[in-house]
């Protein structure tokens, strides 16, 4: 995305390079999700003792390496199936409503210096929007989907997304309160000077460190990643609001669950990571380089927290939903509004 | 869910002390102190393997499976299963299954369901044991038991819900044995008997064909008498000609064996609805006749054997060609019991449709049974009494089995119809082949 | 937040008459809460939770389970029936595919009923031998549970680790049966033929193995909180509740009594070596998997015990070119890794069995099914039906 | 309230994470053939050979799979006034193995030795007709027929091996002999063969109580053989010894 800074230096031309940057993040939001993917089959099967794809592959390189893409190939073959009982408009265009909010994140989130496509002064509160917007693509599809399991998976998601939508906001809050800025290059400056104690440096991570793991655990669910995933939970209600769908549509639904992950660990490098900072105070090179390094130091933190977020589900059961409501309610957000009266109190005193 | 665990807990606990250190009863000590209660409701007690079944009144049975929970010295808390049995023309049998977790003692209480086979009833235990729904709506499905006061026998448990019939009686007919014929029926194919016979052979159960078949045996069997006789002459010159000396074991050897040949026969067509597996039988009990004497001079008996072998399989095959000019079969002259066989084929073949139930013969299991047993024994008698000499006897016995098996088969379903006692017919083809292999 | 837990803890009597908890269905509704209507939710048979054709209706009040009404038969094949037709060698063929994770189990029932009936002394190795092969069937079993109720709750490693030792142990006994699943090692009189070289040696490293790897399963799942929340007090069913439906098996044993026919009544070897059953407290679903894996190792420790006292000799008796049992009826029970199986045999002295019952676990576990599920959560019910363990086959027959 | 996450948790990850790390058992299985034991009952296999058309398979199979179609033939007879022999020709023998139930029963029951289990398992088909497989494909499968594993110790040595073993025992003596009797005419001739007489036609005459050699045994049993056997093989190797002992005294007397 280097390029973008150039090409925009060289044309000048505002429209010009807004379709190259948006035309970036498009490919970068089709590639980065089949990376997360195709990391999850390899991880999750070694982690159950398994290989994982082994066959597909790209060229002389296999170890499923193209495992995604045969299947994206596969998807799209599939025969699109809409049940005659649904709500035919709905139901089509439900995967869209869920996939295009993840897209439009990305647009605002800096993968490195001086690259991102829009740096907007509300960036935060613009992302945390945003991505909330994707509950109703997966309404959408339970509702018009015309089936109970559908319906059970849909009411599912709804309620947890509502519930983990405060900690979520709350633990942000807290953050920006501490670099005292809502753009999201700004925290990572903000991070990249934060000294704890005026004397250490060191992410936001650790002085949010229950924020940080309340920002995680509430993307978990935000996400319906295990262990969070009643809205799909296969062995309890087929698959949630996918059950009905098949081929190109249901890919779409794939696409904005790894995207959606990718985005989520993205915002809690940005918040909790210190960004494109190898660590707080750590200066990157100037110009095209540190652009690349920055860009590759950013994604192997997302690749890090998403590795986790694999871990998590090669391990554990899944909550019920009523245990996950209530660990919202009882614990997450009295805990989430403490860290912010916290937080609030420790910036008035230092 | 705290709560839950610490009633969870108590339920358990308590329960746990409550359903241990009992003592176990004897079957016997079980059976008199039940006796003693139920008075005259008690129609039988039985105690084998160590096992106590203990046969009551329909009527008494609520009261006898309450006496058994409730009494603590009995303490049967455990409904273990229920099973239906067919007891042919009596109808059916239900026998509940009691166990006592505190004394770790069982027993079978066994009711002969009213009603014969037409309606028969036994009264529900569900208000005792829980369990009891679903065995007894097992039964039903399977024996079309009727459980009094059973809360709902149906939709079925385990048919469809729409299931025709009730698939344990003893006259439900198997279907996959009806399917296809059975593969283990073929022997090998006589030279020159062509195919379509051979298949007709095969595909013979219709009642039709039965009689036709008990017709063409009975006619059959009037012309080989007649044949017999001239033949026995015959042979009887031939005989003092051939062998001077060795006339007497000769002689013997040839009619014990024949008796057996007769009487397994009588049995193989007993079980069979056509002649066919009669003729198999036929072919290999009088092999097994010729068996005795493999050091009979010049062979005499082995071509015997394979010549009544051809005969009543050809039987099997056909009346006409079995009935045919005996000329067109090299040394037919020689033995003289295989028209006799025939006769004997014929003379069997009447009971069959009766004994053997096809189709129309369902519902009559009962007698059909009885009439096998008495046919079996009557088989049976015969070749233990003329079991000549210690080498005929093993096939004395062997017929004698077959005989059994005919009968017991005729008391079976359709589908087993048309099977000759499995291993046996077997075994003289492969003596056959033996001893052909030697000499070649 | 209580309302919650009462829905997972007090339980509808709808078919227990004057059970301890009577009438509690009725009294969960409060009348605070809004008129709902319950909806009729049809699970299975194709359902991942049901492994199997089981079919469970529900009626639905949000997630929370008012009326339950399991289906079965989608399985039946008639099996007592088909054994009326057939001879008694070819029953053995027949009767090891009901529960088909527990085959030699199965077969063992059936010889030990003819045996029984025919008088017959079968050889002390065979008896050892069947001892060994039934233990090794029991672990294959339970690996299998062990593994399929942890995917159900969505603990999705636990079953390639059982996987990955059923196929060890299913190597083992192929190496000896041939089969991998049906082994059909049993026969009337002893066994089909004796074990090849190196089974024994073999035998004792596995258990090694599998106590070892038993150990991965608990640190997955024993002290695992979700695991914890989602099993502790869900499903549990009292002792008086289990006994009048003739529950048994590690569903029985978790409710806390060491009800176990090798223990009570001995067959074949048990008798002679000491067989530990383990016990729960509350008979809820944590306690079954807690007995389940404790039963893995309680086999362990059996087969070791087998392995020691193995004696040499013959494996077979002569028989009669047609086995025969004599006219009468007995029954025979046999504990199965599901639980209890129980052969009630009536012969009329013929070649084939008048009648065979069986009387299989799965069918008596299933059947408390309603009481069980009625009150629990959605949730739950797949907590419960992968704690109940059954085998479609198991029940249907 | 769920408890909130304590050691349990951690204690999973660890070992998720540990297996990750180690080496997976995965089997790689079209490029890795599974190693299949010799009782493996993957497909049957018929040595057309020994089939003598007994069709006690046929009989004795559960689910009625096996369908054979022979005829009888007959022989001439060898030598003048002989009697014609009459034998049966196998002319189809078909196992449908879309319904065969794998139980092995036939190869059980087959008195001749003519089915055998093969670990073969690959003939899967698309359509169930092919999964009929007539003579020739059975005798196909019979190349690959694995033998059959040595049994455990202290397993009990079957009956049909042990007669066999009896058998072909006879069958060597018998060849023995009348290599004896063959080369006796032949005796005081060129060195080699007059030795072999002489040690053949010697053997004749030398009688040895046959008696068990005990230290062979305690060795054959060390070994892991059953009793039976090792004491069989102690025995011939005693006799074998003794002879061989004569043999020289003999040798020596005559030099």
């Amino acid at each position: 995305m280097t390029v973008i800074a150039q090409v925009t230096l060289a044309f000048d031309s505002f429209w010009l390079s807004l379709a190259l940057n948006l035309g970036l993040i498009v490919v970068f939001f089709l590639t980065a999700p089949l990376v997360v993917g195709y990391m999850e089959h390899k991880v999750l099967g070694h982690m159950q003792d398994r290989l994982g794809p082994m066959e597909a592959g790209i060229g002389p390189i296999k170890h499923g390496v193209g495992q995604l893409v045969a299947d994206g190939v596969k998807f799209i073959q599939k025969e699109d199936i809409i049940p005659s009982a649904a709500d035919r408009w709905v139901f089509a265009w439900a995967p869209a409503v869920s996939l295009v909010p993840v897209l439009v994140v990305l647009v605002v989130v800096p993968f490195g210096p001086g690259v991102w496509a829009v740096q907007l002064d509300a960036g935060i509160f613009f992302a945390l929007a945003v991505s909330s917007v994707g509950v109703l693509g997966i309404l959408m599809a339970a509702w018009s989907s015309a089936n109970k399991y559908s319906l059970m998976g849909g009411i599912r998601a709804a309620a947890q997304l509502i519930a983990y939508e405060l900690p979520l906001v709350l633990a942000a809050a807290a953050v920006v309160l501490q670099a005292g800025t809502l753009s999201l290059v700004g925290i990572i400056e903000a991070q990249n000077e934060f000294r704890l104690f005026g004397a250490v440096p060191v992410p936001y991570a650790v002085p949010h460190i229950i924020g940080f793991g309340m920002f995680y655990v509430a993307a978990l669910a935000e996400l319906s990643r295990p262990p969070f995933d009643m809205p799909i939970a296969d062995s309890e209600i087929i698959f949630g609001h996918m059950t009905e769908y098949t081929g190109l549509r249901y890919a779409f639904f794939m696409l904005s669950e790894y995207a959606g992950m990718v985005v989520l660990s993205a915002l809690a490098t940005v918040l909790f990571l210190g960004g494109w900072y190898p660590w707080p105070g750590v200066p990157l090179p100037e110009g095209a380089l540190g652009a690349v390094l920055g860009f590759g130091v950013t994604m192997g933190k997302i690749i890090a927290l998403t590795f986790v977020m694999v871990w998590l589900r090669a391990t554990f059961p899944r909550l019920r939903e009523d245990q996950l409501q209530r660990m919202s309610w009882l614990v997450l957000i009295p805990l989430a509004l403490l860290n912010i009266v916290v937080v609030a109190v420790a910036k008035v005193m230092l | 869910m705290s709560s839950t665990r610490e009633v969870a807990t108590r339920t358990g606990a308590r329960a746990a002390e409550a359903f241990q250190g009992g003592s176990p009863m004897e079957p016997e000590a079980l059976a008199a102190h039940l006796c003693e209660r139920l008075g005259r409701a008690v129609v039988d007690v039985t105690v084998t393997y160590g096992q106590l079944t203990l046969t009551v009144e329909a009527d008494a049975l609520a009261e006898a499976a309450r006496l058994c929970k409730e009494s603590p010295a009995l303490a049967f808390d455990f409904y273990d299963h229920n099973a239906g049995v067919d007891l042919g023309e009596e109808g059916f049998a239900v026998v509940t299954h009691l166990y006592s977790l505190r004394h770790r003692h069982h027993i079978m209480i066994r009711v002969v369901a009213p009603g014969g086979r037409q309606a028969p009833k036994v009264p529900t235990l569900t208000h005792l044991y829980a369990g009891a729904d679903w065995h007894e709506r097992e039964v039903y499905d399977m024996f079309g038991i009727d459980f009094e006061g059973h809360p709902g026998l149906l939709p079925r448990l385990l048919t469809v819900e729409n299931f025709e019939g009730f698939p344990l009686r003893k006259d439900f007919l198997l279907a996959t044995r009806e399917a296809k014929p059975w593969p283990g029926l073929k022997e090998p194919k006589e030279i020159g008997s062509d195919e379509e016979e051979a298949a007709d052979a095969t595909a013979a159960e219709a009642p039709v064909a039965a009689e036709e078949k008990a017709q063409a045996a009975k006619t059959r069997a009037e012309r080989a008498r007649a044949k017999a006789a001239a033949m026995r002459a015959e042979k009887q010159s031939e005989k003092a000609a051939a062998q001077a000396a060795s006339t007497e074991e000769a002689e013997d050897a040839g009619s014990a064996p024949a008796g057996e040949a007769e009487d397994a026969q009588a049995a193989a067509a007993e079980k069979t609805t056509g002649g066919e597996t009669a003729g198999a039988g036929a072919a290999q009990v009088a092999a097994a006749a010729g068996e005795p004497e493999p050091q009979t001079p010049g062979g005499a008996a082995d071509v015997a054997r394979t010549d009544i072998a051809k005969d009543a399989a050809a039987g099997a095959v056909g009346g006409d060609t079995a009935a045919g000019a005996p000329g067109d079969r090299p040394g037919t002259d020689q033995p003289v019991h295989d028209p006799e066989s025939e006769a004997k084929v014929g003379e069997g073949a009447p009971p069959v449709p009766s004994g053997a139930p096809g189709p129309e013969a369902e519902g009559r299991h009962g007698g059909a049974e009885r009439e096998g047993r008495s046919a079996s024994d009557a088989a049976a008698g015969g070749p233990k009494a003329d079991a000549g000499g210690p080498t005929a006897s093993p096939y004395a016995d062997r017929s004698h089995a077959s005989a059994g098996e005919g009968a017991s088969e005729a008391s079976e379903t359709l589908d087993e119809v048309g099977r000759p006692e499995d291993p046996r017919p077997a075994d003289t083809p492969d003596d056959d082949t033996r001893r052909g292999g030697d000499d070649s | 937040m209580t309302d919650l837990d009462t829905m997972t803890t007090e339980r509808g009597q709808g078919l227990l008459p004057g059970g301890p908890g009577e009438g509690m269905l009725v009294e969960i509704r409060d009348e605070g809460e809004l008129a709902t209507q319950d909806m009729n939710l049809n699970i299975g048979p194709q359902h991942p939770a049901t492994h199997g054709v089981l079919r469970v209706v529900i009626d639905l009040d949000g997630e929370k389970i008012r009326r339950a009404r399991p289906i079965i038969g989608y399985m039946h094949r008639g099996f007592e029936k088909l054994a009326e037709a057939r001879d008694y060698r070819q029953i053995m063929a027949l009767v090891n595919r009901h529960d088909w994770l527990s085959a030699f189990n199965n077969e063992l029932g059936v010889a030990i009923a003819v045996e029984r009936m025919m008088e017959l002394e079968v050889p002390e190795r065979a008896r050892w031998i069947r001892v060994l092969m039934a233990e090794w069937n029991r672990i294959l079993n339970h690996l299998m549970f062990v593994g399929s109720f942890g995917l159900e709750l969505g603990a999705i490693t636990p079953v390639f680790f059982a996987f990955r030792e059923r196929e060890d142990i299913q190597h083992l006994m192929e190496s000896a049966t041939g089969g991998r699943l049906h082994f059909s090692y049993n026969r009337v009189g002893g066994l089909k033929e004796d074990l090849p070289r190196g089974f024994l040696a073999a035998s004792a490293q596995m258990t090694k193995n599998v106590r070892a790897r038993s150990q991965e399963y608990r640190d997955l799942l024993e002290g695992n909180e979700i695991f914890i929340a989602r099993t502790r007090g869900v499903g549990a069913l009292p002792l008086d509740v289990a006994a009048s439906y003739g529950v048994t098996g590690p569903t029985l044993q978790a409710a806390g009594l060491p009800e176990d026919s090798r223990v009570t009544e001995p067959y074949e070897k048990y008798g002679e070596i000491d067989v530990r059953v383990p016990v729960g407290q509350n008979g809820d679903s944590y306690d079954r998997f807690m007995v389940l894996l404790d039963r893995i190792d309680a086999s362990c420790d059996i087969i070791d015990q087998v392995l020691d006292s193995i004696p040499s000799g013959p494996v077979k008796t002569n028989l009669p070119k047609v086995v025969k049992a004599p006219e009468g009826a007995i029954y025979v029970r046999t504990e199965n890794p599901l639980g209890q199986c129980g052969y009630y045999l009536v012969s009329d002295g013929k070649k084939n069995p008048w009648r065979l019952k069986m009387r299989t676990p799965s069918f008596n576990n299933i059947a408390a099914m309603p009481y069980l599920l009625e009150g629990a959560l959605l949730s739950d019910m797949i907590a419960i039906l992968g704690s109940v363990f059954f085998v479609v086959g198991d029940i249907d027959r | 309230m769920p408890t909130l996450p304590k050691i349990g948790l951690l204690k999973g990850l660890g070992v998720t994470l540990k297996t990750m790390m180690s080496p997976a058992t995965t089997a790689q299985y079209p490029h890795v053939k599974p190693d299949l034991p010799p009782r493996t009952r993957g497909v049957i296999a018929l040595m057309e050979e020994n089939c003598t058309v007994c069709m006690l398979c046929a009989r004795e199979c559960p689910d009625w799979c096996i369908y054979i179609d022979s005829h009888k033939d007959t022989i001439p007879p060898k030598k003048e006034g002989g009697r014609a022999r009459t034998r049966n020709q196998l002319d189809r023998f078909a196992i449908d193995f879309a319904l065969c139930m794998y139980c092995g029963i036939c190869v059980e029951v087959c008195p001749f030795d003519a089915l055998f289990w093969s670990p073969e398992f690959e003939y899967s088909t698309y359509s169930i007709r092919e999964l009929t497989h007539e003579k020739e494909q059975l005798r196909v499968w019979m190349d690959t027929v694995p033998a059959p594993p040595d049994l455990e110790v202290g397993a009990e040595i079957p009956p049909e091996i042990s007669d066999g073993l009896e058998a072909a025992r006879k069958a060597a003596e018998e060849e023995a002999q009348r290599l004896a009797a063959a080369s006796q005419p032949a005796a005081g001739g060129d060195g080699t063969a007059a030795g072999g007489a002489a040690a053949g036609g010697a053997d004749d005459d030398i009688h040895v109580e046959a008696q068990v050699d005990q230290e062979v045994f305690d060795q054959l049993v060390g070994e892991g053989k059953s009793e039976r056997v090792a004491r069989a093989k102690a025995k011939a190797a005693y006799v074998r010894r003794e002879k061989a002992r004569i043999r020289r005294e003999r040798a020596e007397a005559s030099a």
